[in-house]
């Protein structure tokens, strides 16, 4: 384990889409233990953020440091440490549930414990699906295999894209479970979401994105 | 020295530089340009071999070297940006790549016209007249990537990416040729038979594609200063400049 | 319910054989991914057949004008046949996210597209040699043709793969992809052609083939090396 | 007008997908001023039963009839009186909102108020991005634009596929507002959600798809 | 907000143009699409340009062989060409759910399928037309050949487009689908290939073109009546 402990810091982070700048200035720091609940209308550039954050996108201005360093840096480091749900699921039409964890986890370069995945799609509510190809899976069905590989992966730092998207109720009571054991375990989380949500005992850092809604209407 | 060329790596002053140099570059061509046409017109006799139609030499010899010429141009402002982002560098070669295209399609249309009654075909596939027409493809090519994208930021390293794989190739293809049976070397030589209508022709031909140097540097800098207006658009000194011209 | 592994194990850092185990994970994934689509790869070598016997139809049937286009149209063939399976081949990746996963991989993106680069021509090319012989066959191409239109579609699809990639990467996700793909790749590909076709030909005239297969093979290198690299920084650029 | 009156009734409709029946047996009937509200957790055949009853898609049984006669004889009439949002939302990439409009109008052969379509954009939150194409649009203000389309078109018949994925609060509220609109006016609505809905004074008509949920986990 | 329009207009259901005016509509919306990526047509008639410049390449230099093969690269250039773009005839408006919309529209779907393969005729064929005697010239093509080739690719690329649609509605959605069209249409193209290609030589050696050129024109009638409801039904069934 590195000496330095883990921890997400933004400094002055600025990003631009196209003509627009999103948002400048953005500083924020997140520890062991930590929902950073990211807000804001639509497009606001939550997502933009969120892909800043991963390193999949490189900022117009400031930088992102993990565990001290700026991530640019420590790619490799920090890319063994996080895992990142977005809008798009990141699962194979063709692979069944099962051997999309299985791929994720051999691309991601980690071990994959069979058994635990199993139990964690089954848990996820795919036992039904288990060998169908993710194809001929329903929406939120998809949605669920991606949120299995999360769990599988084990990292450290969850940086998640609406992953209520598409869940019904027990999926969304999953999610929220989840998130709760994640953090209490001292993992870490960044994520957006349009919906409420009930995590009771997180320890929960509010971000707003872009500037204020001036009126209802999102923009 | 080097603090002159961090001052006109920037945008807001290169701007103003490119704005004094492009009459001067301007007007040189224009010159030039007459002084070449009258030599190749007037000047230079009547090729025994050819008759007059070898006249096209004059057009066709400096747009085939300028062509090649500005891509090499291109791919040196793409590694530079690529190394170190300089944005103007980027905006000199999206600038230059369609005077590029424009003689590379200039050196085909001359010598394609220049075939006809040379080789009593309008084309051949010869390994010079090839490489001089998958140099323009390679032009289209990076001009039709720029089109298809419309974020400027990849725009810009996408196209230096693909000019740089390009410009590997263009040696490549000079050489690799040398295997292929060529028609096209044969002409040049008998050009040279009476050594006082050679050194005419040569100078007729260096007037010419000094004409076309000043004329590539001329349209140039005026493209780049209209990409320089819209990129910064949104910046002060643009704002200004825009204001007090209306 | 879920227990958090390990975050960093430094034993697995250290490991020297990482790289080339990643670089084999991507090549047995889009392997994986390509016998999953059943009859997917059979169809592109449909493809270079149908190319190739299409000629003949367009052509007439003198066997002296067929003997002496054969090489050529077979080169041809066998870059088209490339090049229509290249658009795919971060596509699909790219659309339904995992590409992005990809990125998200602690190991350097240079073994991603090295990785599927060589998987494409695992998949494109190497049944794609299995076939020629036959081909030229078809163009009644004395046997020691044959042999050398192999060893230079051997040396020179991997090419093809390579700089393809190159071309994949760049137009990921543009509108009008395929197209411009080809726009872009072509030019590049005309070495290969080159000296591909003219070993072939040198065979035929009793030249001799070496030069051109050396230097093929000198530019299969020069590929090797850079390709990889271009690839992997246009993907970072198109996935922005 | 036709004699007689706006009704959509399923009856003894089944569904099939791959292997598996979805669900068999199913009957209402909706009537002008209800809005059928379909129910079930993720996977259940709720996007498979929109697609039957728009007729994109066609029953291993039964028959949905529109006016009372099944869809499948008299489609001109019932497609002039529907729209359909989907999962996807059927925006052009590289048209803006407007133009989106415009080209839904005239595929659906329905004429299009270019000034109402503005508006309708503007108070769905687009002012902002009205000369942007869609493909810079963000997540949500994407399903914005496909929203505002249901509005312009004035059809009778809604069916929406989760319209609420992706909208921020304001965009929530904004539905709301519009299906009660829509039904006060004498319109007609068909859709599911995962999200809680406010919809006070609404006629709503329930419908639970697939069998109950045995255990939570959504399958 | 929202005012419900008159729902049912029985005074434009009587409207006998409205067939015609719809099928207009659908080939002005894929046309100004095509408008918008800008480059993107230019660079599928750049295709053709590049793949008919890279069989001298192969083939070697000879005026006498080429001449020979010229109206055969040519005509397998236009078709290659017209495959490559046929993929996403459909495929784009699937994925993006305006495909859904379309079949949702109250006119028949048989004037989708029909508009489309008309404005991918206008979009790929067309132009494809104009460049054609330039080629013709670079393979050094007697002005009578050029023009019975010009006229053939006339005749015959809408019967590419017609046909094509079909191919594309069919392997809509299904991976590996480029490839799979190509194996689905090429064989279709076949008599295309044979009576315009025939044609050509048939001008170039003197025998006469007319009865070439009639039976493409009667491939095409027959093309026009039945590939738009075949590939009408086709779409249905994929999209279900
Ligand atoms: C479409 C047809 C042609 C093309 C694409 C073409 C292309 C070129 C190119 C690229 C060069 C510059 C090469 C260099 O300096 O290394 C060149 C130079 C030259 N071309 Fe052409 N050419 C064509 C036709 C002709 C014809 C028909 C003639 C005369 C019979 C001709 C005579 C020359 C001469 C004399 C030079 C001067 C350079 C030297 O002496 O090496 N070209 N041409
Ligand atoms: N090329 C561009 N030109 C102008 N604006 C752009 C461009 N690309 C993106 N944008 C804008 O940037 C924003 C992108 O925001 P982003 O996708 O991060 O939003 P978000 O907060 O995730 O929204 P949502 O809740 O809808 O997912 C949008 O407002 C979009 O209009
Ligand atoms: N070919 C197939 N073989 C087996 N099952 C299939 C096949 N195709 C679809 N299914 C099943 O049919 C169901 C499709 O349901 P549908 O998409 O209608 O769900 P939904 O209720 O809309 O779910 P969500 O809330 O996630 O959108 C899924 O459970 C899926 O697993
Ligand atoms: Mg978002
Ligand atoms: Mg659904």
């Amino acid at each position: 384990m590195p000496e330095t402990p883990a921890k997400l810091t933004v400094h002055d982070l600025a990003c631009a889409r196209g003509e627009r700048t999103l948002f400048t200035g953005l500083d924020f720091e997140l520890n062991v233990g930590q929902l950073l609940l990211v807000r804001g209308g639509n497009g606001r550039g939550k997502t933009s953020l969120l892909r800043l954050l991963c390193g999949l996108s490189s900022p117009l201005d400031g930088e992102v440091r993990w565990r001290g360093d700026p991530i640019r840096r420590t790619r490799d480091v920090y890319h063994r440490e996080m895992t990142y749900v977005g809008h798009v699921n990141g699962v194979k039409d063709d692979l069944t549930p099962l051997e999309n964890l299985r791929m994720a986890a051999a691309i991601a370069d980690r071990p994959l414990d069979e058994a635990h995945a199993l139990e964690t799609l089954k848990r996820m509510g795919l036992e039904r699906c288990l060998d169908l190809p993710a194809r001929v899976l329903s929406f939120g069905q998809r949605r669920r295999v991606a949120l299995s590989g999360l769990v599988v992966a084990g990292a450290l730092l969850w940086i998640l894209d609406e992953p209520l998207t598409g869940l019904d109720v027990h999926g969304v009571a999953l999610v929220e479970t989840l998130l709760c054991q994640h953090v209490a375990q001292g993992g870490m989380v960044v994520m957006t979401t349009h919906q409420p949500l009930a995590l009771d005992g997180v320890d929960i850092v509010p971000l707003m994105v872009g500037e204020l809604s001036a009126a209802p209407g999102g923009q | 020295m080097s603090i002159a060329w961090f001052k006109y790596s920037s945008p807001a002053t290169f701007y103003g530089l490119a704005g004094k140099l492009v009459p001067w570059f301007g007007w040189s061509a224009g010159i030039l340009t007459l002084i070449g046409l009258y030599i190749a017109f007037f000047l230079a006799p009547t090729d025994f071999q050819q008759g007059e139609a070898y006249r096209v030499i004059f057009i066709h010899v400096p747009a085939a070297w300028m062509s090649m010429f500005i891509y090499m141009v291109m791919a040196f402002w793409s590694a530079i940006g690529l190394a170190w982002n300089t944005r103007l560098s980027f905006m000199m070669s999206r600038a230059l790549a369609p005077t590029g295209a424009l003689f590379a399609f200039l050196s085909l249309w001359t010598g394609a016209f220049w075939g006809k009654p040379m080789w009593g075909a309008w084309w051949v596939w010869d390994a010079r007249l090839t490489s001089a027409l998958i140099l323009f493809f390679l032009y289209v090519g990076i001009m039709a990537l720029w089109a298809a994208i419309d974020d400027r930021r990849r725009g810009d390293k996408a196209g230096a990416l693909l000019i740089l794989v390009g410009a590997i190739n263009v040696p490549i293809i000079y050489f690799s040729v040398k295997w292929w049976n060529t028609l096209h070397q044969g002409a040049s030589i008998s050009m040279t038979k009476a050594p006082s209508m050679a050194s005419l022709m040569l100078w007729g031909m260096l007037v010419m594609a000094i004409a076309a140097w000043f004329y590539s540097i001329a349209v140039a800098l005026y493209r780049v200063r209209g990409i320089i207006l819209e990129r910064e658009r949104q910046t002060e000194w643009v704002k200004k400049l825009l204001e007090a011209r209306s | 319910m879920t227990a958090l592994a390990t975050h960093y194990d430094p034993t697995r850092e250290n490991d020297s054989f990482s790289p080339l185990r990643f670089l084999w994970t991507v090549i047995r994934r889009d392997m994986l991914l390509a016998a999953r689509r059943r009859g997917d790869w059979l169809t592109s070598q449909f493809f270079f057949v149908m190319v190739v016997s299409m000629f003949p139809l367009g052509i007439g049937p003198e066997p002296e004008v067929l003997r002496m286009v054969g090489p050529g149209v077979v080169w041809v063939a066998a870059l088209l046949a490339s090049l229509l399976s290249l658009p795919r081949l971060f596509a699909e990746d790219y659309r339904d996210g995992s590409l992005e996963q990809m990125l998200l991989s602690p190991e350097p993106t240079v073994l991603v597209t090295l990785g599927k680069a060589l998987a494409h021509w695992c998949i494109y090319g190497i049944p794609l040699l299995l076939i020629t012989p036959l081909l030229g066959v078809q163009f009644s191409l004395p046997a020691e043709a044959i042999g050398v239109l192999v060893i230079s579609l051997l040396i020179g699809t991997p090419i093809l793969s390579l700089l393809g990639s190159i071309g994949a990467a760049l137009t990921l996700g543009l509108r009008g992809g395929g197209v411009l793909l080809t726009l872009l790749i072509l030019p590049l590909y005309v070495p290969a052609l080159i000296f591909g076709a003219g070993a072939v030909d040198g065979a035929l005239s009793g030249i001799g083939y070496s030069a051109h297969l050396s230097l093929l093979a000198a530019f299969l290198v020069l590929t090797l090396m850079v390709a990889p690299w271009v690839a992997a920084s246009a993907l970072k650029v198109s996935i922005e």
